[in-house]
Formats: structure tokens, C-alpha cells, sequence
């Protein structure tokens, strides 16, 4: 493919993500196209604001690590007569609560999330890992328990770009609380 | 040693978004689907007080903390039921060191009651905090479900440039992975083979103190267990000893406190206690496991 | 719906746009838009101009009678060599798992196969039915819902003649579990 062939990287951009059912990473962006990375996802960026900007029914976002075409979120009803099983079952307060410690306290045993909750969550977990938000990662070495963490697709559901990007725990608490020991 | 005492952060407004629903007159229902667990309830209790977390008025919180768990009677799950014990039992520690006249606080108990106190609110605190980013990543994730990502096949003119799919693996690995997927995930276990402990029966032990008793007179406690299988038939054959002790059939003396501890057959009508119908013992049963596990937690 | 609820036409033809599989008329827009359909045409139209006027990398066209996104002609290229390198070759751990299912229990419906593996695999299931390895095969009698089996290019990828050749699922499945599957 000769230069002169080349369409304009944002143009480029905007027909790759068209054709992909799934996030695609920067890095892969910029490794197809020859161009740096920078460039590459300064480009997206661009384009994800002119499209706001522009008030465009579909909006570019990166989330879960890679970047992708999602409808605007003001269109929800319109789209919703389209999209048949769009309809995500919500979960309960426990399921959110136990999400959450998992979220902030990964890798993290039940009995932690228990001691923090100050019930136990067996059930719970075992809900949230059938629905793929938190998954198994091995065992605790002193213990032998299992430790859990949270999936990309848990990224997905919140639209989160990565962990970073989870609100902060910390105007919630005092000082020094985080770290009270959960054991008993 | 004593902890930090916790700050007094301005939490009330969080709270109250986290209170329970009241009834219309203003009485306080509860039911389980309110609160899921201790840390819930008391958080409940001290948003519809309006109280600071930091800023104990415990009484009424205590109140009717034990007054929610008496109304639950016996429905309780074992496990949910002993996380409301320990909180209920740190806010009657509480509540006590409220009695305490204010000032110096020099002794230890006091200590350890503050100890508690904060610790109980630390906890309080940081279930608090869970709870409410727990809202905000359901706030998230509504909105986020107001999003429909592209999800939409290839133009055929670019599928069918798709190269030939690679699975990688063969016709064995693929039912394998089929037998993984389609096998129902059960919830993990945890095994508890490795804190078995063989029962002991207290009436099985009664009956051979009695036997040695009844030849000997008189012996040491110490060499009445000397040759226990364990922590679980130690705390068995000393059950039995004060069951024999309240029918008469023993004595005890012990000249210092932590001292020896002698035991002594009173020949008094020795027929009675080997009785194998006797309704107290079969009242003991029940203890063995309860006496057993309880004897594993202290190893 | 209504109306103050309502995206402006042009951002609400975008999103369903964006979503739809297949390509879609104009009078069922203007039906779902609940808008008169020489208004909905005269929209689609300026979109399509202005995509060209901005060199957008994709391109609203009408044809056989439906309206959809297509990559632009001069952003071909890059597409092909996106689709040529090698990325999308090697199936998902989600993919395989979920093409196990379809093989293991077809015909199925895709709501039976999210159950099985317990997260929503619409998705997951399209990708398959594009690179071939599962098709659609009518419809339940009760639900309406498509079912699906696996197709002749599966068996070849995975070195078997007919589906009778596929291995035994009891060895690996714990006793009485395919029972209790199907009692789901």
C-alpha cells in the first residue's frame, strides 16, 4: 500500500472501528495504521469530541482498555426499540455492595468481603461470577482461599477505561479506617 | 496500645441516604430485605436517630439493635445470627462504658472499651463508606447500560477476506472445554475435613470416671485426663465430672487458686450415677459437638 | 415516549443506524421515529452528504431499498489489511466456549446458551455465524426465538466428518449434571 493510497489517518480510524465488534486497543490502532501511538490516540480523542460536538447520535469512548463506537446516551429509548435484549438484569444491594469491596480490595478472599460486610457473602460472589463481573484468581498463600478480582467486562458494564478510573474510596472515609484489620 | 480514636467526620448527611424506610407513623419496621446484615441495621438505626456515627448516643441505638434481634426469633441463619451476637455485644460493652463517670480514663478495661468502640465504628465506617460507592457504580452502571456499543457483522466484501479460523484445539480439548462450560458452577466450598474432631461422649466418660473413681478414692484432675485422646475428651471427662459433682457422686477441693485440682468419690448412693436411663446425660449429648468445636478454636 | 424525551431526528437516526445488523428502510425509520417518512429521507440524505463533506472514514448509502453504514471505498484498503492481520484469526476464550455450547446442544436458542454460560453472548454469537462456524436453523415453536447449530465448516476446522464424531461429553461432565442442566 503505497502513501499516496492512504486516506486520512482520522478517516482510517473511524473505518476500522466501524467493521470491529469489540473494544480495539490503541496500540493495535497505531500498529496497523505505521503510525505512533500518540498520534494515533490523539486522533480518537479528536474525533470523540467532534462528535459530541457535533451532536452525533453514536459517540466514540474507550472503555476497557480499547475504543469503540457506542450509541449517544440521550438516544437510549429510540435504540431500545431495536435492540431486543438490551435489557441487563440489575443486581441486588448485596451483589452491588460485595462489587464494590471487590472492586477497591483486589485480590481479595470471601471471608475479607465478609468481614467487611459483616455477612457473608458466598452466595453473592458466587452470583457476580456467574454473571462475569468478578472472576477466580488463584489462592492466598498463607491460606489456601480463593482470591477474586474483577473481569474487563465489569469495566464494560461501568464503562470504565481501567481500575484507575473507579471513583475514590477515599472522601468516604476517615483517616486510618481503610486499613483496620479485618480478621477477627 | 489503644487505637487512634477515630476522627469525627461529617458523615450525617451520608447516612441519612442510606437510612431505611420508616412507616408513614413514623415507626420503625424492619425486616430482613431492609438490612442484610448487623453493620446494615446499626447504620439504619443511627441514620434514623439522626445520630453522628462518631457522636455516640448508644442507648437507644442498643436498644433496639437487641430489640430487632429478640424480634427475629428463631429464623436466624447461624452465621448471620453470630454477626449480630459480636456487634450486639460491642454495643452492650458500649453502652456500659457510657456509665462510666467521665475523665481519666486509666484503666484497662476502659481502654479496651474504647478500644472496641472504635473499632466497632471503624468497621462501621468502612462499610459505610463500601455501601455508598456501591451506589455510585450502580449510578454507573444504569448509565452505562444507556449505551449500545457497535456489535454489528463485517461487510461481507471484508468477511470473506477473514482468514481461516485457528481454534487451536482438537475434537478431545473441545469437549473438555464443553464439559467445563456445561458443568454448573456450585458455589466453591470450603473444606472443613482438617478441623474434624472426633466426637466424645460425656456419658462414656462419666462412666469410666466413675469406674476409677469408685477404685482409687481420690486423684488429681490432672491424672484423671492424663491419658485423653485430646482437647475434645479432656473438656468431655471434665463436663461429666460436674455433672457428677451437681448429682453428689464427686467432691472437689482445690487449695490455691490454678492449683492442683482434687477430685473424691462420695460413696453416697453410688447406684444412681452409672444409670445409663438418667435424663441428664441424655441432656448432655448435645454438647459433644458444641463442646468439641469449641475445644478445636482454642488449639 | 415523549416528546421532550425525544433525541433530534438526525442524532436518533445515527444511533439506530449504528446498531441495526441489516439494512433498514426508510419508511420503518420514520415508523419507529413516529416522524413523516419524506422528512426521515430528506435527513438520511444530508447525513450521507455531510459523512462525505467531512471525509469521514465510513458512509450512509441506500441499497436495495435500506439504509446502512459502509466503510468508505477509499478507506478500503486499510480495512483489508486491518482484517488481513491476523488479529481476528484465533477465536476468544468467550467464542470457543460458546460455540462448545451450540455444539453440544444444538439446536439452541442464543437466550439458552447465555444461560449455560451465564453472561449475555449475542455478540459472541454473531462473530461465529460470521466466521462461519454457526448458522441459524429456524425458529422455536413456542418462543419464536432463532435457533442455531454449528455448520460443516466447524467440523472441518476441527478435523471431523460428521457430528457424530464429536467426542463423548460424559467423561468430562461430573455425574448427573447433564440432568440437571436441562432442568434450567
Amino acid at each position: 500500500m503505497s502513501d499516496d493510497e492512504l486516506p486520512p489517518l482520522r478517516a482510517a480510524i473511524e473505518a476500522i472501528l466501524l467493521v470491529v465488534d469489540e473494544p480495539i486497543a490503541e496500540v493495535t490502532l497505531a500498529q496497523v495504521l505505521e503510525r505512533p501511538r500518540e498520534e494515533v490516540g490523539a486522533a480518537l480523542r479528536e474525533l470523540s469530541a467532534e462528535y459530541t460536538e457535533q451532536g452525533r447520535g453514536f459517540d466514540l469512548r474507550e472503555v476497557a482498555g480499547g475504543w469503540r463506537f457506542y450509541t449517544r446516551d440521550n438516544c437510549a429509548a429510540v435504540v431500545e426499540r431495536f435492540v431486543l435484549d438490551g435489557q441487563q438484569t440489575r443486581l441486588t444491594q448485596a451483589a452491588l455492595e460485595t462489587m464494590a469491596v471487590v472492586a477497591y480490595r483486589q485480590p481479595v478472599t470471601r471471608a475479607r468481603v465478609s468481614a467487611v460486610r459483616g455477612v457473608n457473602c458466598d452466595g453473592v460472589m458466587r452470583t457476580l461470577v456467574l454473571r462475569g463481573l468478578v472472576e477466580e484468581m488463584g489462592t492466598e498463600q498463607e491460606t489456601g482461599a480463593t482470591l477474586y478480582r474483577t473481569t474487563s467486562y465489569f469495566l464494560e458494564r461501568l464503562g470504565l477505561r481501567d481500575l484507575d478510573e473507579l471513583p475514590e474510596l477515599a472522601p468516604f472515609l476517615p483517616d486510618d479506617v481503610e486499613n483496620i484489620e479485618d480478621g477477627r | 496500645m489503644a487505637r487512634k480514636r477515630l476522627k469525627s467526620a461529617n458523615v450525617r448527611d451520608v447516612i441519612e441516604q442510606s437510612a431505611p424506610k420508616t412507616s408513614g407513623s413514623g415507626g420503625f419496621e424492619v425486616h430482613l430485605e431492609v438490612f442484610e446484615g448487623p453493620f446494615d441495621l446499626l447504620l439504619g438505626l443511627i441514620a434514623k436517630h439522626k445520630l453522628d456515627i462518631t457522636e455516640v448516643a448508644l442507648h437507644k441505638v442498643t436498644d433496639e439493635f437487641i430489640a430487632y434481634i429478640q424480634s427475629y426469633g428463631p429464623e436466624w441463619d447461624l452465621d448471620q445470627a453470630s454477626h449480630f451476637l459480636v456487634v450486639a455485644a460491642t454495643l452492650l460493652d458500649l453502652k456500659a462504658a457510657r456509665l462510666l463517670p467521665s475523665g481519666e480514663v486509666e484503666d484497662e478495661e476502659d481502654l479496651a472499651l474504647l478500644e472496641a468502640r472504635d473499632l466497632l465504628f471503624a468497621r462501621l465506617l468502612q462499610y459505610r463508606a463500601y455501601k455508598e460507592v456501591a451506589g455510585l457504580l450502580a449510578a454507573r452502571m444504569a448509565e452505562q447500560a444507556r449505551r449500545y456499543p457497535r456489535i454489528v457483522p463485517m461487510e461481507p466484501r471484508f468477511a470473506e477476506l477473514l482468514p481461516e479460523v485457528i481454534l487451536g484445539l482438537g475434537a478431545t480439548e473441545f469437549a473438555r472445554l464443553a464439559g467445563r462450560v456445561l458443568t454448573p458452577k456450585q458455589p466453591p466450598i470450603v473444606p472443613i475435613e482438617h478441623i474434624y474432631t472426633p466426637r466424645a461422649s460425656v456419658r462414656e466418660q462419666a462412666t469410666l470416671l466413675v469406674g476409677r473413681l469408685r477404685r482409687i478414692g481420690r486423684a488429681t484432675f490432672r491424672s484423671l485426663t492424663s491419658d485423653c485422646a485430646g482437647m475434645y475428651e479432656i473438656v468431655a471427662r471434665f463436663l461429666a465430672l460436674l455433672e457428677l459433682y451437681r448429682e453428689g457422686a464427686v467432691s472437689f477441693e482445690q487449695i490455691q487458686p490454678l492449683g492442683e485440682l482434687y477430685v473424691s468419690w462420695s460413696d453416697t448412693d453410688e447406684a444412681e450415677v452409672a444409670d445409663d436411663d438418667h435424663e441428664d446425660y441424655e441432656d448432655y449429648e448435645d454438647y459433644d459437638d458444641y463442646e468439641a468445636e469449641e475445644a478445636t478454636a482454642d488449639e
